[in-house]
């Protein structure tokens, strides 16, 4: 199993929190997440809908920019992903800037649709593929959108699992605290303490997340590696090795 | 009703200094040749709404000092990354921004569409968004209970600025799903459109076309712009320019090396246009 | 996703007692074929949102029992003129009656489109429409200074109930213009579709159908039902079968002639349809 | 002149009110103010737009049934047309009932739009062809929409004229009044008011209604006729003497 990549592991992963459900959309530049919603359609069945901003084949809305936020404030939507340049241990996320906002120290592009999608969505699964102190810190320095909220505030939706190039925490509501879930292959929970700048729990025997089987690797290796190639060929020809059309 | 100009340049010289100016993001396509004229004709401290973002068209504003203001959910090269004079600029504190999250953008909008005082939305409330936005408001649910809700107020630009596939001699312009130019149309008092062409058929008469046509009782002016996208895409006409948005993401790291690229591309580039 | 079904009786079958059904007016096409099915089921008690009128498809099934109360802007016949068993309904006192003006229906399904508590309006304010619509409620403008303005709660339809042109395979329905239609498959919660025709093209693979369809998303189940909204028209298909109103409108002036219109038109019709 | 028929002298007097405008509004099951629209844009060109609800060939609106209401609250309507099963002295309109809403003694279609048109549309044209004391009352049974409000209501728009088969009367906002202007040839001052419910200002002169000149009754009769047939067969049928389509 050492030719299986972190990717295809992370695909498998994340497609395994999508099961059961009616409707994925995943954003723009978001490879790994469109490839693992492909591969849960692909799978089971269990997906019968996909929405992939930015690709031609899977992307059926006719009612401009707003649709996919109207879909979602409907309860159309039952899971989408979000990253962030910070992600702290009460599961905010900052899309925007490092230090004073108005004078900033770095500037990232913006919080996109997170200040809404991350409230309405039941399942927002935060993807980053940077594990590090950098990134995983105690408190973001701008709040994009928060991870919990108070009581009196509409919340149908929120963070359901933290994914990362080192392992996956699950989210505990109530506590508002990550929970370690499982440390991907080759690394150690030791090794996620290092590097993660806020305090989670660790339950007693944390398990290694497991690696796609031989058919699910087929699959992602086979129809999900063309399909995500139609919308994000660099990765599909770095990760899969398909060549990209003239 | 709609003024057929000549040229990108005198559709650029509606847009006086100052103006709030609302713009696709780059999945749509840019009226690109326009700003390039407007850059030219040295524009001033446009006030740019991304709906909801925007991206090259709004960072080749800013390079070139015709932005003071950025009210956008976010500011991207998509695929070529940050967009380097947006951040150079706002590090230098030379532009304000005013952050939006992309829905709220659209509420904006849709308040102006319906002539409504302000649009409601959930999300929003704990974010620093919201506490940075002193033009937004929370209010209480009246068919709630201690139920807090965020007020957007209707934004209404002064102009919608892009670009279309294809325009009639009436001024009806053509832009498919890409519905977020009819809510900037109907939201925005005056809409400056660049089409790659200007058909002879009736875009309205025909209920196939007219289901994506923006009539032209909305654009205040129009001008046929071959190209007028590039470097971005128009899809069914040419896809983007992306060995071209590559070398921009490059060159506009540095001041030095936009200005080498506004030299090249934008201010020797009149001719073409 | 979307339930393609056999026939219109297994549409109607869909429809439980006392739902809330959004209907077009008659200019866009009703779903009439289906509507007779409901009838000749039984159907009781549906709560009728007229989007933001309705008219035949709304009197036949007032007066065939099947509605307890009409929310909506008007009830017309248009050229053939007061929907007779409305009228006598509402002085019989045995509907309920939840007036409203046309853009305030607009502003609900709006508010539940966007999954947003409420919208706000401009009008209505010392109108008697208000004064008896205690769901809306007057509150203050926080952009404004002593500016009161209507909120109009999301209103979400159990169910959105037409009929189109064309849908595909996959369950993708073709509206054009009448875009009415995809505000009440975007608000209610189901949406039932009849169609003249079902064809093997993807609408939404091609642009230029894909600006008036709704996806299959919103679709929940659909069959094809030819002539489906006679006797009303279908543009394109046929025109409106104005002897038949007008036989209409003269027979539903009394219960009398109505239930032979009934006899005739909707409950031996069932072999037909 | 003696053949000049009514329809013909309000088409004529309503385009009058048209002049200058950029975007006449024109609703369903109104012949005589959609022609006059269609005069006023044939005559002078400079009524640029008339959108006529219900037209195929002056309905250019591709939003859906909220386009209408959503243009007039933009301020990109000028002018629309209400009537009223009942009409009163201070312009409010009644197209709802006649007694207890909820019992009435008579039912109308209902308000459609005049609850919100009627505030944002500058000017308002009413329209009544039955000039009676049971149409033009003291006071409507039922408000659809009023016809001035309070100073803190916002109201860009409201009535601006009534016309009926008799006469001619503005609307004087700040009296929030009905003024006699004209009297339909071959109608007198007197005849006004033993058919009008409510009170209104009578000055000293009141001139009659001009009937239309030839150049514009050839308009009438010619390309507006044949415009207006499109919508309302019967109608230009009936007043024009134009033959149906089979």
């Amino acid at each position: 199993m050492s030719d299986i990549q972190l990717e295809e592991i992370l695909i498998g992963a994340i497609a395994g929190m999508l099961a059961g459900l009616r409707h994925v959309a995943v954003g723009a530049s978001s490879p790994v997440p469109g490839a693992a919603a492909l591969l849960a359609r692909a799978k089971s069945g269990t997906v019968p809908r996909v929405s992939v901003l930015g690709s031609r084949d899977n992307n059926f809305f006719t009612d401009g920019g707003k649709e996919l936020f109207d879909c979602a404030g409907q309860g159309r939507i039952d899971a989408f992903f979000l990253s962030g340049a910070q992600i702290d241990g009460r599961a905010n996320i900052n899309l925007v800037s490092i230090g004073d906002p108005d004078r900033p120290k770095a500037r990232f592009p913006g919080s996109f649709g997170s200040g809404y999608l991350y409230y309405v969505v039941p399942r927002v699964i935060l993807f980053r593929l940077e594990h590090t102190r950098r990134t995983l810190v105690d408190k973001v320095d701008f709040v994009s959108a928060p991870g919990v909220s108070e009581p009196n505030v509409y919340r149908p939706g929120g963070p359901y699992k933290l994914i990362t190039d080192r392992c996956l925490f699950d989210f505990d509501k109530a506590g508002a605290r990550f929970v370690l879930e499982s440390v991907h292959p080759g690394h150690t929970v030791e090794e996620i303490a290092e590097n993660t700048g806020f305090e989670y729990d660790v339950p007693a025997s944390v398990p290694e997340t497991p690696v796609p089987d031989a058919e699910t690797l087929a699959l992602i290796r086979g129809p999900v590696a063309r399909q995500i190639a139609e919308i994000y060929p660099a990765f599909a020809e770095r990760v899969f090795g398909i060549a990209q059309a003239a | 009703m709609t003024d057929m100009l000549p040229s990108v340049e005198a559709l650029a010289a509606r847009i006086p200094d100052g103006a709030k100016v609302a713009v696709p993001p780059d999945y749509t396509p840019g009226a690109n040749a326009l700003w390039r004229a407007a850059i030219r004709r040295g524009v001033r401290d446009l006030h740019l709404v991304g709906v909801p973002v925007f991206g090259y068209q709004g960072d080749l504003l800013i390079g070139a000092g015709c932005v003071n203001t950025a009210e956008t959910s976010a500011v991207t090269l998509g695929e070529h990354g940050l967009a380097p004079r947006f951040t150079a600029a706002v590090k230098a504190g030379t532009i304000r921004t005013m952050d939006a999250t992309c829905p709220a953008v659209h509420a904006g909008l849709q308040a102006a569409e319906r002539g409504a005082p302000f649009s409601t939305m959930r999300g929003l409330i704990g974010s620093d968004i919201l506490a940075r936005r002193s033009d937004w408001k929370v209010i209480d649910n009246p068919f709630g209970e201690d139920d807090p809700v965020v007020a957007i107020p209707a934004l209404r630009p002064d102009f919608a600025v892009f670009h279309a596939r294809k325009a009639d001699r009436s001024g009806n312009v053509w832009v498919g799903v890409r519905r977020e130019c009819m809510l900037m149309a109907h939201a925005a008092r005056d809409t400056l459109v660049t089409v790659e062409k200007i058909v002879d058929d009736d875009l309205i008469a025909d209920e196939t076309t007219a289901a994506g046509t923006i009539p032209s009782l909305y654009v205040t002016a129009l001008a046929e712009a071959k190209n007028g996208a590039w470097p971005q895409a128009v899809p069914g006409y040419y896809g983007a320019d992306n060995d071209h948005l590559a070398q921009y993401a490059e060159l506009a790291r540095t001041e030095e090396g936009f200005q080498r690229y506004l030299a090249e591309t934008v201010l020797g580039r009149e001719a073409a246009e």
